[in-house]
């Protein structure tokens, strides 16, 4: 399509925003994950390669992203289950405005006993 | 059938004030009009026009005003002005919306109102885009009632409940705002679309028709309803209110159900 | 310039032209040319219902229908007509029916049935239940049905073509009786496409005019902005005459200042007029069937509460459309979508509160005359071999000087139908007539002169200028002054028109060009409909002449035919010629009216 | 006589809307269907496996080869990681197939980034199933007891 047709961006609504939100949110852990796997096959090279590795984990710099792949997989996790029962469940498409606020509150409270554990523990040091 | 009424009475008092009316505020505004005439620039540009409306003018009043008293190459579509005919589907402060359907009055008049054409499909002028890839994807659901058998003499029978199954869907004016509002169907284009998937409904679910099979087969398809990310931009913009993504999640259902 | 070369060409894709399409597409090579894309035509705005004596919930029966429709136009009716129109009546609902139209349904499962104006049974014994209708959408349905079975048969559609020249030829020929006439043939139509700029020659063997009404040439109208009476104009200018243009439909119910409608079948279902003090009225104009009397009673009646000081509101200019007795959950039901207009545009809630409403022009009861097989008439009784006319745009006449509600929606589909068939069948009998040279003169002059005008006039002034004269006074009451006064208005604004310029000069969507020409069809018929009304000097149906309040059955129980003719003066405008057809009766004699 | 040309321009479809053949079988049902049953799964999958690394004992802290080690011994823990694995890997890539349909417009860009995908998708899946099947808590340079 031609570049004349672009404009301002769409005003989307909760749903819209919440959808990019999933998306961005999933290709984020799908990287993650990514690296993950291949940092966790390390214990089948050496296991002080390994320490080093999850050591570098433990840094507070990386326990902030490890807080922040936490609040992602959270999110997209209850988003997730809202969308399966916009799917499946025959109110779901009435509630999902409801439901999205409820994602959104249970994302906050979960996350945040999260967070002041993790934090606590990665900032907190021996 | 109507249950007999009884008479109203013949005369009542009315509420002082009854009916509205009274004087018709007027203010001014900005539309901010995003134009684009192919044969004079290459490129789509903003350009803001400065209107004196009143209370009970809609966003397509004022269009009409710049076109009938500013600028005559201003270009839109419409015909009916009341909501009915699904021809000025347009995007209104970043949002699809009916022209005609929607009241200055109802919009930050304090800030200049955006409108430009619906997004996604290809831009012909203005506001005017090319809706022939949007009624294709129409068409290609058999959006026709395909009965087998005998064709009565008289009318099929439906009962009441029967026909409120599909109610819903039948409203549609084919307007588009729907599926140009979905971020999917901007990606590229190949998604049958929410309209073409409510037009499906109306008729799966006629308890008079029996091919519902073949369109659930069709939106099967790659770029059937398994496109859609329940993203709800469709149902928020419908002008008829139809509950478009449950009816999405209604056919979903339906070919689930008849191939588990 | 392209020609296409088709069997049939239909202008026109609304409730007419796609009846008449599936006919005529299943049998012959068809094009159907339109402005808009079908599913915009306005038929798709009808809300009430179409009235069929199915019986379905009544006793009732095509001969009640008949006389009601034969009354309900104040006998100037042709009766012969009015029996196709009610006896087919029954077969156009079944048919739709069977192309998946959604109509309500009564507890039995058949197809339910209301009350519209007029309708009555035992000859106006009490009103009866005959309009089928699905929810106060019917007309949205009609159209999408008929658009969806036009898809299952590949109807080829040419959408945002405006047609706007019939080409026509003249043949010597002979009468019986042995005196000498120049027969028209039809050749195509010329077409302009809006996307393009381009011009398209259709050659066809048979062309069927379906391009719906002119309520624009009124400020207040529930039309919609495209129906400019292209069809009726375009014909006219070809020098084909128009039948009973004086009689346009004012109906009772737009809302006030607006003029969308809120349909009839809102009376049909229970609501009443009230004026400002509180009262229904109507059981002082019409005791018997009160708010379900015909329009032009309705509408007159609500005129004359405003004129003598009963209307509501601050300027008192309207009266009020009173729900609130029924049961809000009846209302959504039935009639969900005026409710919600109600809301939107005058924020009015009419479960609560009555709602402001006012007559709105609404319907040409006049157009291209044609016979019962819906062939086009060249004068009072010669058919042009291959034209054919069908829905409001054609007068077969039906609806006499006044149409009942649903009458339209079925005359679109049993006229509709007819011309497909006939149309279809004229084209496998028939040769192409030669298409005259350089057919896409006219236009093309037209289209140049409006394009190179540089006067000093806007279109948009001179349509308001107008449309507020035609409000005005060429609007429910007339009298020879309000029809002098327009008639004067008209001709001071074709001088101008001569002047005008428009500032879009490009080829693609160029609207402004064909708003232009529009104002042009316009006017034509604002002075015919001007020019008849002045020549009829009695009141008849929609057209009430203050000066002459009555019926004048000894010198006006005709139809009027008006002619374009340079050299004829009528009314003092030069170059209309009117005429007169007499109106066929078959069983019923005209009556007083009364309800 | 001029020639008449059958497809008017009111009829002609954009080429990039044109939908290519058909896609037979169900394909995007059941990867529908997968997407959202394998998220069921993985919301216990995965809220279990942050919360016995990262909430219970040490948390972060606590994780280190003799952990990985300590958790392997158990099946339930390994049959947890592989069953994890899988299903995210699956439920992850399908989801980023999903992505290059919708913002690579080009065939061959589509092609070749799905490709991508796959080959990266396949190496991780067979690399974290060997490694959880072979793991050997006496690899070189452990520490453990046992070893
Ligand atoms: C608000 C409203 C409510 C109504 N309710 C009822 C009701 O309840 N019951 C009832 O019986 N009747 C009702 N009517 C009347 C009825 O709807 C119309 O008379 C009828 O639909 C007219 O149909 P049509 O096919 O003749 O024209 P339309 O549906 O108006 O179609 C005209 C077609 O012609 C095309 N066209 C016009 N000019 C050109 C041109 N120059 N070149 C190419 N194409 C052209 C247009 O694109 C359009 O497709 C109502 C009317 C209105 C306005
Ligand atoms: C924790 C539990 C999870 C749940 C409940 C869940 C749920 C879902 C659901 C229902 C969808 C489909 C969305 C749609 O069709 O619109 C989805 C999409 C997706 N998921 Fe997950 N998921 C989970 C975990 C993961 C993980 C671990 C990854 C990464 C590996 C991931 C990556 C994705 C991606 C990339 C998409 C595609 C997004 C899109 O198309 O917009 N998800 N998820
Ligand atoms: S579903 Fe609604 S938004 Fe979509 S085309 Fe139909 S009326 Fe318009
Ligand atoms: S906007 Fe699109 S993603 Fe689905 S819910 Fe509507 S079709
Ligand atoms: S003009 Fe008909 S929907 Fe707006």
């Amino acid at each position: 399509m031609s570049k004349t047709s672009s404009g301002t961006l769409y005003r989307g609504h909760e749903g819209m925003w919440s959808w990019v939100g999933h998306r961005v949110t999933g290709v984020v852990i799908f990287l993650y994950l990514l690296v993950h796997v291949l940092d966790t096959a390390m214990v089948r090279v050496d296991a002080g390669a390994y320490d080093a590795i999850i050591s570098t984990y433990q840094t507070p710099w990386m326990a902030l992203g490890e807080t922040g792949l936490v609040a992602a997989i959270l999110f997209h996790a209850f988003n997730g289950l809202r969308l399966i029962l916009v799917d499946f469940w025959k109110q779901g498409t009435k509630y999902q405005r409801q439901m999205l606020w409820g994602v959104l509150i249970l994302w906050v409270i979960v996350f945040a006993g999260f967070a002041i554990r993790h934090l606590s523990i990665a900032f907190g040091g021996h | 059938m109507s249950t007999e009424l009884p008479e109203p009475p013949s005369k009542i008092d009315l509420k002082p004030g009854v009916g509205g009316g009274g004087e018709i505020p007027s203010f001014d505004i900005t539309l901010r009009v995003r134009r684009y005439l192919p044969e004079a620039t290459a490129d789509a540009y903003w350009e803001d026009f400065k209107l004196t409306m009143y209370g009970t003018d809609r966003v397509l009043d004022a269009l009409h005003k710049v076109k009938w008293e500013q600028d005559g190459t201003l270009s839109f579509r419409r015909s009916c002005a009341h909501g009915v005919c699904g021809s000025d589907a347009m995007r209104i402060n970043g949002r699809n919306r009916l022209a005609c359907k929607t009241l200055l009055k109802d919009l930050d008049t304090t800030k200049p109102i955006t409108v430009e054409a619906i997004k996604g499909l290809p831009l012909e002028k203005d506001l005017i885009v090319d809706m022939e890839p949007f009624f294709q994807s129409y068409r290609e659901i058999m959006p026709f009632l395909i009965s087998k058998g005998h064709e009565p003499t008289k009318e099929r029978y439906q009962s009441a409940e029967d026909r409120e199954i599909f109610d819903d869907t039948t409203k549609c004016i084919l307007c588009a705002a729907c599926t140009s509002s979905c971020p999917v169907f901007w990606t590229d284009g190949q998604y049958f679309g929410p309209a073409a998937i409510v037009n499906a409904h109306r008729f799966i679910f006629d308890s008079r028709d029996d091919a519902g099979d073949m369109r659930l087969e069709i939106l099967n398809d790659k770029e059937g309803v398994w496109r859609c990310r329940t993203t709800f931009n469709c149902t928020e913009a419908c002008p008829r209110g139809i509950q478009v993504t449950k009816a999405i999640a209604e056919v979903k259902q339906a070919i689930l159900a008849r191939t588990v | 310039m392209q020609v296409h070369k088709y069997d049939v060409v239909i202008v026109g894709a609304g409730g007419a032209g796609m009846r008449a399409a599936i006919e005529s597409g299943q049998r012959a090579r068809t094009a159907v040319l339109t402005k808009l894309y079908p599913t915009r035509s306005h038929t798709g705005a009808a809300q009430g219902g179409m009235c069929a004596a199915l019986a379905n919930v009544e006793e009732d029966n095509w001969e009640w229908h008949t006389f009601d429709t034969i009354k309900g136009g104040d006998y100037l009716v042709d009766q012969d007509a009015a029996e196709v129109m009610a006896k087919e009546a029954i077969d156009a609902v079944l048919d739709l029916e069977k192309m998946g139209l959604p109509f309500n349904r009564t507890p039995e499962g058949k197809i339910d049935q209301r009350r519209f104006g007029g309708h009555t049974r035992d000859h106006g014994k009490a009103a009866v239940r005959r309009a089928c209708y699905a929810a106060d959408r019917t007309g949205h349905m009609i159209l999408q049905t008929l658009y969806q079975n036009c898809v299952k048969h590949n109807v080829e559609f040419y959408n945002e073509y405006y047609v706007l020249d019939l080409l026509m030829v003249e043949e010597d020929a002979y009468r019986e009786d042995g005196t000498a006439y120049k027969q028209k043939r039809v050749a195509g139509v010329v077409s302009y496409d809006l996307a393009t700029g381009e011009l398209h020659v259709f050659q066809a063997k048979s062309v069927i005019f379906a391009s719906g009404g002119a309520g624009k040439v009124f400020k207040t109208t529930s039309n919609a902005h495209t129906l400019t009476g292209d069809g009726m104009s375009i014909a006219f200018r070809s020098g084909l005459p128009l039948e009973d243009m004086e009689f346009f439909q004012f109906h009772p119910t737009g809302l006030a200042g607006l003029g969308i409608l809120l349909t009839e079948g809102a009376r049909g279902e229970g609501a009443i007029l009230r004026n400002s003090d509180g009262e229904r009225f109507m059981e002082r104009y019409a005791p018997t069937i009160k708010d379900l009397a015909p329009r032009d009673i309705v509408a007159r009646a609500m005129a004359n509460e405003v004129r003598e000081g009963r209307g509501c509101g601050p300027n008192k200019d309207y009266v009020l459309l009173d729900l609130t007795h029924l049961e809000p959950e009846h209302i959504e039901s039935k009639l969900p979508d005026i409710t919600e207009f109600a809301r939107t545009y005058l924020g009015v809630e009419p479960f609560t509160d009555p709602v402001p409403v006012y007559p709105t022009a609404h319907y040409a009861m006049g157009g291209v005359p044609t016979n019962i097989n819906t062939e086009v008439l060249q004068d009072n009784d010669t058919v042009i071999p291959g034209l054919f006319a069908a829905g409001e745009v054609a007068c077969v006449s039906v609806h006499g000087s006044n149409r009942l509600g649903t009458n339209s929606l079925l005359d679109i589909n049993v006229f509709g139908k007819r011309a497909g068939v006939a149309a279809a069948e004229y084209s496998k009998t028939a040769d192409f007539v030669e298409l005259p040279q350089n057919p896409e003169a006219f236009v093309t002059a037209q289209i140049e002169g409006v394009l190179s005008g540089n006067g000093t006039e806007r279109v948009s002034d001179l349509r308001s200028t107008l449309q507020e004269t035609m409000d005005a006074n060429v609007q429910v009451f007339r009298d020879e002054r309000s029809l002098k006064e327009a008639r004067d208005v008209i001709e001071d604004l074709r001088i101008r028109y001569k002047n005008i310029s428009i500032q879009d000069k490009g080829k693609r969507f160029n609207l402004d060009l064909l708003e232009a020409i529009e104002l042009g069809f316009l006017l034509d018929l604002a002075e015919v409909i001007t020019v008849a009304a002045l020549h009829r000097k009695e009141s008849r149906g929609g057209h009430y002449r203050e000066d002459f309040p009555d019926r004048d059955d000894e010198n006006f129980m005709k139809h009027s035919m008006s002619y374009r003719d340079a050299d004829a003066v009528t009314e003092d405008i030069k170059g209309i010629r009117m005429e007169t057809k007499p109106v066929v009766f078959t069983r019923y004699q005209p009556m007083e009216r009364k309800y | 006589m001029s020639v008449s040309i059958p497809a008017p321009r009111s009829q002609r479809i954009d080429p990039k809307y044109k939908r290519g053949p058909k896609s037979r079988g169900s394909f995007e049902m059941l990867a529908w269907l997968f997407m959202r049953l394998s998220g069921v799964v993985l919301v216990i999958l995965i809220f279990g496996h942050l919360f016995s690394n990262l909430m219970v004992g040490e948390g972060i802290s606590g994780i280190g080869f003799g952990f990985v080690a300590g958790k392997w011994a158990s099946p339930l823990w390994q049959f947890w990681d592989l069953a994890m694995l899988w299903l995210a890997m699956l439920h992850g890539t399908n989801g980023v197939r999903t992505i290059i349909n919708d913002y690579a417009e080009k065939h061959a860009t589509r092609a070749w980034l799905k490709g991508i995908l796959y080959v990266a998708t396949i190496f991780i899946i067979v690399l974290g199933s060997l490694v959880i099947f072979t793991f050997d808590p006496c690899v070189a340079g452990s520490t453990l007891p046992q070893c």
